[in-house]
């Protein structure tokens, strides 16, 4: 048994217990973007994609994500249920809270796919999408990347997640919105959030999380985590900023939602790219994501598209940005790998490759299984359910009296 | 002089809105409420269950004119709310004896 | 009888409340509304572009008197909710057939 | 055709829903008021201080009917929201002069 | 002075913190669930509970609980008001934060049987209560658990708080539930939770503290944290799922409600087991809790018992099978105890006992507490303040506007 | 390059997260107790003003509070951008979590001075003035106090920021409200908290992130951050009864509000002590703050001030007694340092002193920048853009639906 620093690994345990949070914080910030009779739907489907993961995971998840690598493309079922991981030590930190950490990890990303069938989608459905989405596209991504697979041994660098996390749910939340269809009234009636106090609190709960999703990466309590833990604070306030002065010289006003909105898109940009850049990089990134999002955001509901709350928008288009520019800024004064601005042209290139590679795989795939979906069992509530809201046909409660 | 009370379907409210607009009826009181018609709101069906969802959210628009625009008020929100399907509301006309306005203590009849 | 129905600002209430209290007239139904009058609400200027805030919130206040109150109620009101700006209210006077009280089903005309 | 204005208490609405159901009446519209009657709300002893609670959260019940059937209604709801303490809620029954179907358009008077 | 472990002390810090937050947390939970007129006074109850535990646990109730042993039953007043603590050393943390980490689990214990009187305790009454519970109840069963007492001689396992917590709560509720009784047209009119948003944001909250509650029982960040870590996170998932679809199967409709409730029953249940099962034994614990939990809130409901916010059904029942279910699936992957599945009915026995006699004393207890509360100030407040709702009538405020 | 304490820096790590979670927490705190037409405004103002500092500090903030001294004033520039920060270490945690804890306390402090243009203030001049206000008052106050300046050279303790956070913000407050005008109305109409759960929630978020803030400024995870952690959480206990108790008799009905008001005063006068006082000093430093800063809020509403959301009663207030109090109650239980009760008078004229000097340095400072930026911007908005409220008129959002 290998030796384990308490000092990392109490890190570890707080980061995990912040990332946590992070997914009912993303319950909440969708939950006030929504329509009031859907909202306890829409928190309802962060926890219950938390949960499914968080069984998936330890029975078979984490081994097709990290067990040993078969070639290249997915982990062997050799971690089946954790079978004798108590004594197990990965770098100096007890191998179960590696894994816990990395479940979180799992768990928002397939929370934030939710975005996309807001206010429409059937419970049941869910329930099934959410099991295939995490093993067919979480997992195998993740393997990619962080477990030894063939885009890791291709020298990607991904410090968080930003390809892991915010690619694939991004993209998958665009084909899951492409499979289930608009919601009806969309484009025609007002669907203003009914509670944006509710979004700011799970945008404060998410800024607050990813201080654990991104200096936690670090896997230790060190000068990397703490570089982490900055250029992530950096990020989310010049693009919340960003995004903010975008909107007021577009539309006249800054909207608070506009500020968070940012915020995040500068967290998801960031995330890739933690470890590697410096406060200097962060601002960069930072200003350039907000104002990216913000239009991308734009471009989506010019297009008549309902990815009903912006995943893609922001996660999608702000983790393929995080990622490329993590081959732009990375920076001989943070750590070993460099980026173009170090005219490593070499990482900039496979920083695209890893990207459009997992782009192309989430989107196809997470197509393919909201179709099967929607054949098996049906992805959407009927009209009249969806006219009641989702609070009454699917859960039969009713939020506020 | 009357009032007219609309109770509409609520994401039709904007629509209306505008239509009155565009007639020039501007002044108006709104509230949101919940109802029920005669055909008792809409029922679900849950794994054999049977659930009815009978008070839904609606907008009720209150509007006071003189007696000649009445009719043009109703015509407008008929037009503007209508969709065909159950649940898209009621018009009730009920006289009003007299209006006073605050500011001025100005009444009119 | 009549059904005294006021639109005011939700700032003055406490203020009509007082007065109402102080003149005798205690019942009252009370709900929150969002309302417009002909001048259509208020219209702000930002960076040379125009933003209309039409609803805004008030109270409505209804009571229901004999119509020998009537004035006293109205003028108390107007006394009490003027500030003499755009925005200070409407008072409508609708009649009413008959009152009952539910605890004992006794009835007023 | 009348419009019933019912202000009940919030805790008898369901109970007031259910008796209007098993007499065939259906159609309604519901809105949270606050309210206070003549007894002025309940009164608090706190530390030999008084206190007024005067405004109690209250449903209004609204329900327009033929005039044959306002007895019905309003028998049916005293009886069911009646629990014969203060409180208990008022009825009021107002001239209603037509009515619009808005899906159809069609009138009723 | 003994070495102090930074790590360690860093993850206790961290652990408790969180276990504070869910103080609060569990007031939102419960606030959530009563109506509009109280929701001020659930959450001040929640407040007011933990300064009360605050105040008294630095004074003599840490001292009672774990001073110098007096015959198994009690420990002596030599730590008053922690005199010439600053330079102790507990295990290899400063004894301080040990102190700390104790007094906000009496804090949140005295805050779970506030459910019992949710909407009509008088504020006076309860802080009587609260000080004569945290002395009477919990800090005898937390030393004869925890300090040395007769529980801890017996060999009973307690890992983080099964019986010291959520037993005592959950039984000492129904007692006090029975005392004060049911609240005026209970069972007669619709007493439904006026804000369930509030409430999934304080299951939220309850479960990331959650983290700190049983993984900070390890006081160390090592294997046997990361461990209660994992487990405690699958007993939450799994039971809120369990109960999720025990009350689809029966009422045909999963709530959001039903959801976060069999996850804190998860949490509940695994609390005492953290320490001692591995994530196949969460598992099994979290399926049984979540489908029982269900069944008695409805038998609660059914023998028309006022227990209002299921302290009882959820804490009581969900503390009692965490501490026969550590009696079973107690095993050697883990630790060097042992339960039933391995053929060790003496530790299953001695689970029974222990959790048996704390069952019995905390509903005696509570009963005579709250009689004897009632006898002095009298507990409920009067019908008509009852009737205008706790905010107003307790504490001259209005929730929203 | 010095050793990294990885547990220190773990600790440091969380304590920054947590402190960062109470600006946010602090926007709900302040958002409940405004209007609803406000509470965007307010909740967004702690967010910008976060964003402000965020991007300030990293560039310049940090060096002018920490840099090199110049003549006890103020710290040099040449820390700019924090080029080569990655690889220093502060005591024994890497610099830039060093840097990033200071951070958030700098935001925090300018979150807290939008408590006295609540409801009136022009986003873009609060743009203009967070960023000023930022520069020549707190870092000023910063280095005197922390950065080697001339207060710190005098021997003035202040443990996590008695005088740098809470008097630099609280009479910051009460100048700034002299500067923008009463609220319109303010005295006349009800300008009643809009939403009190809220406020609660965040004063839960803020008691809970008080913890990194005080604890988190032993900058280790030692004996000292226990009995911050422990002190802290005494006087806030303590101060929330008191100030409950306090307005029970005085106006016969204990608010919620008023309780954790109190405790949020009660944190407050701790900060500057918990490095200081032991639990027997925390009680008392919380039962007088509890009176005392809700009898200056009866001041303060007497004098008919609309200092809106009482910083300055609170926080300035509180903070004033704080550091008093740490130059009567620290006692060499917990360090080397005395106060009076030790018969140190030297220390409590200093205490004095140090604190005097702040209260008239931020009051004159924030005046004269308050009108400069009414001059050159206008600090108010328009008559009926304060009707509207600030959420339509400068977001142009609306809260609820
Ligand atoms: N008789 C009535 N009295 C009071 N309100 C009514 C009445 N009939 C309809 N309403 C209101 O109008 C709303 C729409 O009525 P509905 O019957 O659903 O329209 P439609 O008949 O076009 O389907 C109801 O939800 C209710 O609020
Ligand atoms: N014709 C009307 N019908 C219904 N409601 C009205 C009408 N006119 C005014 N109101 C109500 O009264 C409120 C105040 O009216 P307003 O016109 O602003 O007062 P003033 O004319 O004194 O400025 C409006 O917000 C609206 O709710
Ligand atoms: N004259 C009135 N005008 C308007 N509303 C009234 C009037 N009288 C009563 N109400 C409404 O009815 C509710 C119940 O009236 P209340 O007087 O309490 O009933 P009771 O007389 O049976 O005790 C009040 O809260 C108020 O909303």
């Amino acid at each position: 048994m290998n030796h384990i620093s308490a000092g990392d690994t109490a890190w570890l345990l707080a980061a995990t217990a912040l990332v946590m949070l992070m997914t009912p914080g993303l319950g909440l910030f969708y939950g006030g973007m929504v329509r009031r009779k859907n909202v306890l739907s829409m928190i309802a489907l962060s926890f219950i994609a938390y949960a499914i993961v968080s069984v998936q995971w330890i029975v078979y998840g984490y081994s097709i994500s990290f067990g040993p690598d078969i070639h290249g493309i997915i982990g062997s079922l050799k971690y089946l249920l954790l079978f004798g991981f108590y004594h197990k030590v990965i770098g100096d930190v007890p191998a179960l809270i590696y894994v816990a950490f990395q479940l979180v990890f799992a768990a928002i990303t397939l929370a934030i796919v939710t975005s996309a069938c807001a206010e429409r989608i059937k419970l049941s459905a869910f329930l099934l999408f959410g099991l295939l989405w995490t093993t067919f596209v979480y997992d195998p991504i993740a393997h990619w990347v962080w477990g030894g697979g063939w885009l890791s041994k291709l020298g990607a660098l991904d410090f968080a997640g930003g390809t892991v996390v915010h690619i694939s749910s991004g993209f998958g939340a665009l084909a899951l919105a492409l499979a289930i269809g608009k919601r009806r009234g969309f484009g025609e009636y007002n669907m203003e959030p009914h509670n944006i106090p509710m979004t700011l609190l799970g945008a404060a709960l998410l800024w607050f999380g990813w201080f654990g999703f991104n200096a936690g990466s670090a896997v230790a309590a060190n000068a990397s985590a703490a570089n982490a833990f900055l250029v992530t604070n950096t990020a989310a306030a010049v693009a919340g900023l960003s995004w903010m002065f975008a909107s007021w010289i577009k539309e006249g006003k800054p909207g608070s939602l506009g500020f968070v909105s940012g915020a995040v898109a500068g967290l998801v940009a960031i995330t890739p790219a933690a470890g590697y850049v410096n406060v200097s990089g962060a601002i960069a990134i930072g200003i350039v994501v907000g104002v990216l999002c913000y239009n991308m955001m734009l471009f989506r509901i010019r297009k008549g598209l309902d990815e009903s709350l912006d995943a893609w928008a922001v996660h999608g288009m702000g983790g393929l940005w995080g990622a490329i520019a993590t081959g732009i800024f990375a920076t001989r004064a943070v750590s070993q790998y460099t980026g173009l601005i170090y005219g490593n042209f070499h990482q900039f290139i496979v920083q695209i490759l890893a990207a459009s590679a997992s782009v192309a795989y989430a989107f196809v795939v997470t197509f393919i299984i909201a179709k099967f979906v929607d054949a098996v069992v049906g992805l959407r509530v009927s009209e009249e359910e969806e006219y009641v809201g989702l609070d009454i046909s699917q859960h039969g409660e009713t939020a506020y009296t | 002089m009357k009032k007219i009370e609309a109770i509409i379907r609520s994401e039709k409210f904007e629509d209306v809105k505008k239509a009155l607009e565009s007639k020039g009826i501007i002044a108006m009181t709104v509230t949101e409420v919940k109802g029920r018609g005669e055909q008792k709101g809409i029922t679900l069906q849950f794994r054999g269950r049977t659930m009815e969802v009978d008070l839904l959210s609606k907008i009720k628009i209150e509007i006071v004119v003189d007696d000649s625009k009445v009719d043009t008020v109703v015509k407008t929100i008929v037009d503007s709310a209508r969709t065909g399907k159950f649940g898209d509301g009621k018009i009730f006309i009920i006289p009003v004896e007299k209006s006073i306005r605050v500011r001025t203590g100005e009444i009119e009849k």
